[in-house]
């Protein structure tokens, strides 16, 4: 990689315009997500499958729906320099939720669908108040009330519980072409939570929480309410997942919580190119991040790969992912120059 | 139990409860649960009275061990209990892209995340690969879920999608969950095997099983007691909640219990963890004397052992699985005990089954296998038989005559 | 334990003021508070058996704590060490099959597996600029996924007597009786280790490094090499622990399920800050050893074991969000 | 050259002059004192609307606890803050901006990942049923920008991608969309290069046009007289001179912020530089003042072609202004932002430091400009940070080198009570000046051969100021060679042997020790 040093030499008073224009993470995202559909297709194709025949692209696009809600909830939590290790459990309760409230009842649907929101928007609120209110580092909250809602949901609920009506099955099961309900809505709220980034003052005030909280502060910004917000949303995006999961089971499980959704979530937000440490990222960049998990998922299964070997590339493609970016982080243009370099001293190398 | 402790347990419980109390809403949304949840607050955990117990299913399961299957007796997973025959003649030649041989078989796969399931995975690859060198299957196409009953519902339905699938075989993660999956496979028209965890519907051709939880859960109860004195402490130790194969064992075991004169001092969670399991038999132990020691799964049973080795006590009556580590413990304390059976070979038989529903004999729509425990009189044979078998292996896994036995369950 | 009178007597005043000023003092209360409650609920428990079967199975917790400890005062987190735990013990028995002579083979190959893990770790944290929490994230995935590719799914083979001495055995060596537990010895040996290196230049410059990366650079320390010898600290303890816990109950699939969290619990509840540059070793070893009396009075109050988790949730966060209270005003 | 007359000059009433305009903000007789030291005394100042006011002063002088208190980060002790004629006072920063006073401090209060628009509008951005009105962000800030003349910065720019100057510029931007009538600026063109200051000035002549009365903060001579109108002098806290900046010449503006009266505050110089052998053990034998530390053509990004010696038992000072590279030359030495052209020796022999471990293994000590980020671990023991540097380097020797760290803290004049519990109190708790002394103290056990001191004495009492003095006399008596970054010139003067004054980057000249601040401020400014 050439650093563009040099290029900063001449900054003055026209720079700006004739800075060379640089791909941004959510770009590599989407570059890598095209290349890894190359890679993947013509592997399959080798084998004499075909990755994109209509049974395939379904079940990618099946397999997004799921992490995707929470991931795009879990982009909010993590812009704001938070994170959120309960959204697994927040799932399964809401599946719970969901169909021990619409018991089979076609008019209970609506009842239900409130009830799990509701009941996730309420730990959402808990969790944001400890962590706001309360300053309880984010991951011991949330640790913590994953745990809570773990003892919950193993006390009250013996198993699968509750019964969702056929009416509501349809989020789970519907297709439209190859393309699922579930993540036409996933990618709904996907373009909620977009426009709740790029076009309200709460989308705007989470940036600034999670880039410099003094900064935030200083302009004005309820810093405190904006992080109960994110938490808020966040859950409420991992209750839909678990309406999801009441749909496609037919029933609430709380087993779901074992899925492993909480550091997946936060593995596809990092896939996707939002930093780790808030202030920068996209929604778009996380379903990117969860539309290649998603393509490696299907590639495998149609490769008949060994689902641990699964388990080892996806450990490797995350690490290997954020250090790229961590590479790309370094701005050239707002470190100061004056003098032009024969070599490319970076400043306090030795600060890890 | 002492009442200060079952007072502070409650104090606890309750404190909780209104701790998580935003998570409950009012009961007038849920009218179906409600009763319910007054009852499962106490901290006594009774199996016979939960919803898991089926007086009817319990009756069925418990009959059904005295009952002697038919089939060949040398091949206990082609055996039947009580089958009821259906006719899969439709099913015949018909169906995919190849007639006669070279099917595609197509197996959905909970997981392969503990050492039963890896067993008996073994032992259904190598029962595939004596159909594909006859020629009866082609494709052996597996889908592993790794224990997301999301992700199963999609494979199942990427085969049902594909469209060339001869028949699909399920190994449910969860039963109530994989249904509607299941009854769209079903509708699709390519023969449906389901095994191991049912569904609620009975559209696939066979559902294959052993006897089942009940008899499970019985077998062991019904050993303690008849081993031990009116009067003595058993400790129940347990996997983790919520899944039907293992309630249906506690809630028989329970019942059982119940009926006699066996005091229960304890029902653990320990999810299958040997430290877990042996911490807390230790810390029982500290507090009184454990005469019997039930299990629903055999998972770390040799960790419950050595907790009482290491604390100086006598064997308790022990209530097993038929893993090797646990038959090899047995044999070494000649402890009075059971090796309970969950017949891992009946992983052969969905195999052996698509075979005869493509060849269009009858097969039982409900394909009950034998499940026989390991007692004392057994344990030198099977110890004998499976000598060079890893620890964790299963001694009724049912593949001694398979071409590649025994590297491949050894080498594994 | 092995500390001379004078230095203890020296130091007291100043653990004294410590436990005071930080969280540390929280963690102590608590841990002094459960143990008070199990003995009045159960004065069996005060029992030297007892409590040396208490100091048994806390052992592996508390050296897992000391090596989370290391990780997190110096600014990072560890998430691998569960994995790293089950990889061990897996591979422990894979290739020792129970034959005494590969025992110490054996340790020695785990030895250096688990430094290979945390070199890993702490390079790619350190030199790749990948935060630690997605470094070890991803390692958890590789190692859980890669010792399963490896057997198939489930372990294989058995731990050697020799091998499962250390967890499982005691001094003096008879089953019942009122026994020294190896395991005891062991974290002690750790911990003392471990308070040791705190206090020598190692130590300090790390949890300096931890409290200013910037000024500890700037004073001469190589902070890459230093946070990544906490690293290689974090998985050797590992390793320890996975001796341990093999040798407390022997191989199961799930061994080593859920640790990380644990072990990063203990710490916290010991009043470490996540971020680094606060707290001491010991305050992390009262977390673990007030973690499992948690546990054990669950226990004993018969708490049904469902609704454990929703306890320990509640009172982490009570018990953080204190901390966080006293050192705010 | 001191002259008496400048001690107090009549300030000129505004209100009494009908010409003027009415002032937007008064300051009357503010003080502020911090922990019992007084910084400002009695300090009048008025604002007027379309003028700049160009405040003046030494480090030290109380300038930036002035800008705070006009920003609302600093709340006076006594006095009275008058806006529009009407007693105000500003609880947090945020209501000082609301009420129309803004200010650009040195540190960039900006998101880097955020636009230009976005960055601006932040808190306040426009909405439009509901959702923020991209279209009237953009155009709002365009029209701002365009207003100032600056088309060079397009609103969706990400800041992170602009260069310094312009980010200085949209802090401004930022401010002036507040609709502020009063901006102060902390030494803005100080991270800016040459070229990048013609922006700043281009911006804050259309803002003086615009009616804003701007408070300027700056040391470069040059840039007071292209921009402002009125300029006010501040001296050790106390206000020395308000007057129109054509009324006042350079010289004697100069004269007036540097006249002071140290008499006896700066220790002697003993009568010969030369190291005594009365040190024991690191370095008899030595020839004496041997050059210790040599720079012969050393650049880098921010340096060019420096030539320098530092001899044993000498103090040379780097002069200049800020950003003028002093602490770019530091960094270069230590290996903290290497050199990457010329050569370097220590003691004769030529070095590659790439790091500050090397920096430290040759030998070398930094004591850094920024005391609380780069020099102490805050929330460490005074013992722990003291040795640190023995730690980090020298582990093996360091328990038995830290056993004289209560000595070396004692003989820097730390109280006997902090000395005594060094290993339980930490640092954070201790006042600026013991803090500083902890740094020298953390470099002094490794018995440096060449120690930087970068703005050594900034922020600290004067006892504590006394002390480094007096240490910097006994490490050149000891044979050690100091290099001395100050922006106080007195200090300069008085302690170096040799002054070295940098401009942008390179050594614009070499003066004696002695010298005269107006030589060295002349040098520094370009104005010579």
């Amino acid at each position: 990689m050439t650093a563009g040093t040099g290029a900063g030499t001449k900054v003055g008073t026209g720079a700006g315009s004739a800075r060379r224009h640089h791909l941004g993470s959510t770009e590599i995202v989407y570059l890598a997500l095209v290349g890894i559909l190359v890679i993947a297709g013509v592997l399959v194709a080798v084998r004499g499958g075909n990755l994109f025949a209509q049974g395939n692209v379904s079940y990618m696009l099946t397999q997004t729906s799921l992490l995707g809600f929470v991931a795009v909830g879990q982009t909010l939590v993590v812009l704001c320099r938070s994170l959120d290790l309960s959204v697994g459990y927040v799932v399964a309760l809401c599946s719970l939720i969901g169909a021990t409230t619409m018991a089979g009842d076609p008019s209970r649907v609506w009842l239900g669908v409130v009830a799990a929101l509701a009941v996730a928007a309420g730990v959402g609120l808990v969790n944001g108040l400890i962590i706001s209110a309360l300053r309880v580092n984010a991951f011991i909250a949330t640790l913590g009330m994953g745990l809570i809602v773990k003892g919950f949901l193993d006390t009250r609920f013996k198993g699968p519980e509750g019964e969702v009506p056929l009416a509501f099955q349809t989020f789970g099961y519907t297709r439209i072409g190859p393309v699922p309900v579930s993540t036409i809505v996933m990618l709904l709220v996907a373009a909620a939570a977009f426009v709740l980034l790029t076009r309200t003052r709460a989308g705007y005030h989470m940036f600034a929480v999670g880039g410099n909280l003094d900064v935030a502060r200083l302009s004005g910004v309820r810093t405190g309410r904006t992080l109960v917000l994110a938490h808020v949303l966040c859950s409420l995006c991992a209750g839909v997942a678990g309406l999801l999961i009441a749909a496609r089971f037919g029933t609430g499980n709380a087993l779901v919580y074992s899925y492993g959704l909480d550091l997946d979530s936060i593995a596809a937000v990092v896939l996707g190119g939002t930093l780790l440490f808030g202030g920068r990222g996209s929604v778009v960049g996380t379903v990117g991040g969860v539309a290649i998990l998603a393509v490696l998922d299907t590639a495998f299964n149609v490769l008949d790969v060994n689902p641990f070997f699964k388990d080892v590339l996806r450990g490797v493609i995350i690490i290997a992912a954020v250090a790229l970016y961590a590479r790309r982080q370094i701005d050239p243009a707002s470190r100061r120059v004056r003098f032009g370099t024969k070599g490319s001293a970076a400043r306090g190398g030795d600060v890890a | 139990m002492r009442p200060i402790r079952a007072l502070l347990a409650g104090t606890a419980a309750a404190g909780l409860l209104l701790l998580t109390a935003c998570t409950t809403d009012a009961p007038t949304e849920q009218p179906p649960a409600a009763e319910k949840s007054a009852a499962e607050e106490e901290p006594a955990e009774s199996g016979a009275e939960s919803e898991w117990f089926v007086q009817e299913d319990y009756d069925r399961e418990l009959a059904q061990r005295d009952v002697e299957p038919e089939g060949p007796a040398d091949q206990p997973w082609l055996q039947a209990i009580e089958p009821e025959y259906v006719d899969t003649a439709d099913f015949a030649g018909e169906g995919g892209t190849s007639e006669g041989g070279d099917k595609t078989l197509c197996f959905s796969n909970a997981s392969v995340s503990n050492p039963w399931r890896v067993t008996g995975w073994i032992t259904m690859q190598q029962q595939v690969e004596v159909l594909q060198e006859e020629g009866v299957i082609g494709e052996f196409r597996v889908s592993d879920a790794a224990d997301d009953d999301n992700k199963q519902i999609s494979d199942i339905q990427a085969f049902v999608e594909a469209g060339d699938c001869d028949a699909i075989v399920i190994s449910p993660s969860t039963t109530a969950t994989l249904t509607p999956a299941v009854e769209a496979a079903c509708e699709s028209g390519t023969p449906v095997i389901v095994f191991d965890r049912g569904v609620n519907t009975d559209c696939m051709v066979t559902f294959i099983h052993p006897i089942g939880g009940y008899a499970y859960g019985a077998v062991g109860a019904e050993f303690l007691v008849d081993n031990l004195d009116p009067g003595a402490t058993v400790l129940a130790l347990r996997i983790l909640p919520g899944v039907d194969v293992l309630e249906h064992r506690w809630a028989a075991a329970d019942k059982v219990f119940s009926e006699s004169d066996i005091d229960v001092v304890g029902v653990e969670f320990t999810g299958g963890d040997g430290a877990k399991i042996k911490d807390l038999v230790t810390q029982y132990l500290q507090r009184g004397e454990i005469d019997g020691i039930w299990m629903d799964a055999g998972d770390g049973a040799v960790a419950a052992v050595e907790a009482f080795e290491d604390a100086g006590q006598p064997y308790p009556v022990f209530v097993g699985e038929d893993e090797m580590s646990f038959l090899r413990k047995w044999d070494e304390t000649g402890m009075t005990a059971i090796g309970n059976v969950y017949s891992n070979f009946q992983w052969r038989t969905p195999i052996l089954a698509a075979q005869m529903i493509w060849a269009g004999e009858e097969v039982p729509s409900e394909w009950v296998l034998p499940q026989e425990p390991v007692v004392q009189e057994d344990l030198a044979d099977f110890l004998e038989a499976n000598a060079d078998m890893p620890s964790l292996h299963y001694a009724k896994f049912g593949g001694e005559d398979l071409p590649g036995y025994p590297e491949a369950w050894t080498d594994r | 334990m092995t500390l001379t009178a004078e230095t203890s007597r020296s130091t007291a005043r100043q653990w004294r003021e410590r436990l005071l000023s930080g969280g540390s003092w929280t963690v102590l209360a608590l841990l002094v508070v459960v143990l008070v409650v199990i003995v009045v609920i159960n004065p069996s428990f005060a029992e030297p058996v007892s409590l040396m079967a208490f100091a048994k199975k806390a052992a592996p917790l508390v050296v897992l704590a000391v090596g989370q400890y290391f990780v997190i005062v110096s600014g990072e987190f560890d998430l691998s060490v569960g994995s790293l735990v089950g990889a061990q013990v897996v591979i422990a028995a894979r290739l020792m099959d129970g034959d005494e002579a590969l025992t110490w083979p054996v340790l020695g190959l785990m030895l250096v597996f688990g430094l290979l893990v945390g070199l890993v770790n702490g390079l790619v944290t350190t030199l790749l600029r990948v935060p630690s929490f997605i470094t070890t994230l991803g390692m958890m995935l590789v190692l859980f996924g890669a010792i399963r590719l490896w057997t198939g799914g489930a372990p294989t083979g058995a731990l050697s007597e020799s091998f499962r001495v250390l967890g499982r055995k005691g001094f003096p060596d008879v089953p019942g009786q009122f026994q020294v537990p190896y395991a005891l010895l062991v974290a002690l040996v750790v911990v003392g280790f471990a308070v040791l290196l705190m206090r020598r230049p190692f130590g300090r410059s790390l949890v300096a490094a931890g409290d200013n990366a910037v000024a500890t650079a700037y004073s001469g320390a190589s902070v890459w090499w230093l946070r990544t010898r906490a690293f290689l600290l974090s998985s050797f303890l590992a390793t320890v622990a996975a001796v341990l816990i093999g040798g407390f109950a022997g191989v199961t699939a799930q061994v080593g399920q859920g640790l990380e969290f644990m072990a990063i619990t203990a710490v916290v509840l010991g009043g470490v800050a996540l971020g680094g540059g606060r707290g001491t070793v010991v305050a992390a070893m009262v977390g673990a050893l007030a973690l499992e009396a948690l546990f054990t009075l669950f226990n004993q109050l018969a708490l049904p074991s469902t609704i454990r988790p929703a306890v320990q949730g509640v009172i982490i966060i009570v018990a953080v969000a204190y901390a966080a209270r006293r050192r705010r005003t | 050259m001191r002259a008496d007359d400048d001690a107090h000059i009549a300030v000129p009433d505004p209100e009494s002059d009908p010409e003027s305009p009415d002032p937007v903000l008064r300051l009357h007789g503010v003080g502020k004192e911090f922990f019992g030291t007084s910084v400002l005394r009695d300090i009048d100042l008025t604002l007027l609307p379309g003028q700049v006011h160009a405040l003046v002063g030494e480090n030290g002088a109380g300038k930036s606890t002035l800008m705070k208190i006009v920003a609302g980060v600093h709340r006076p002790d006594t006095g009275a803050i008058e806006l529009d004629g009407a007693p105000v006072s500003f609880p947090t920063p945020l209501d000082a901006q609301q009420a129309g006073v803004a200010t650009v401090f040195q540190e960039f209060n900006l998101l880097p990942d955020r636009s230009v628009a976005e960055n601006v509008y932040l808190g306040r951005e426009p909405l439009l049923r509901g959702l923020v009105d991209r279209r009237r962000l953009h155009a709002d800030t365009s029209h701002l920008l365009d207003d100032l003349g600056l088309t060079s910065i397009t609103p969706w720019a990400r800041v992170g991608s602009l260069s310094v100057a312009q980010q200085q510029v949209v802090e401004i931007v930022k401010a002036v969309s507040y609709d502020a009538r009063i901006i102060s600026m902390d030494e803005p063109t100080a991270a800016l290069a040459e070229q990048e200051v013609a922006l700043l000035y281009e911006l804050i002549g259309r803002l003086r046009d615009r009616g804003v009365a701007i408070l300027y903060v700056s040391h470069r001579l040059q840039e007071i007289y292209d921009l402002a109108d009125t300029i006010t002098v501040l001296k050790d806290g106390n206000h020395m001179l308000t007057a129109p900046a054509a009324e006042v010449s350079p010289d004697r503006l100069v004269r007036t912020m540097v006249g002071r009266d140290f008499a006896g505050f700066f220790p002697d110089k003993p009568a010969d530089t030369v190291p005594t052998d009365t040190v024991p053990g690191e370095v008899p034998g030595e020839v004496p003042g041997e050059v210790r530390l040599a720079l012969e053509g050393a650049g880098n990004q921010m340096v060019d072609d420096i030539d320098l010696e530092v001899r044993a038992g000498e103090i040379v000072a780097l002069a200049g202004l800020q950003g003028s590279g002093r602490t770019e030359i530091a960094h270069g030495v230590f290996g903290i932002a290497p050199f990457t052209r010329g050569r370097m020796t220590v003691d004769g022999q030529p070095v590659h430091v790439r790091t500050p471990r090397q920096g430290v293994r040759h030998r070398l000590a930094l004591v850094t400009e920024d005391r609380k980020s780069e020099g102490l671990a805050l929330g460490q023991s005074v013992l722990a940070n003291a040795r640190l540097v023995l730690d980090a380097v020298l582990p093996r020797a360091s328990d038995r080198r830290a056993r004289g760290i209560p000595g070396v803290l004692r003989s820097l004049a730390v109280p006997a009570s902090t000395v005594a519990s060094a290993q339980d109190v930490e640092v954070q708790y201790l006042s600026g000046g013991n803090q500083q002394k902890v740094v020298l103290a953390k470099w002094l056990v490794t018995e440096p051969r060449v120690i930087v001191l970068d703005e050594p004495t900034r922020g600290i009492d004067v006892g504590a100021k006394r002390a480094v003095y007096d240490l910097m006399r006994t490490l050149t008596a000891e044979g050690t060679a100091v290099l001395l970054i100050s922006s106080e010139l007195p200090e300069v003067v008085a302690m170096a042997d040799r002054i070295l004054v940098l401009r942008d980057g390179r050594i614009a000249g070499e003066l004696p020790g002695g010298s005269e601040e107006e030589a060295i401020m002349a040098l520094a400014t370009g104005a010579a």
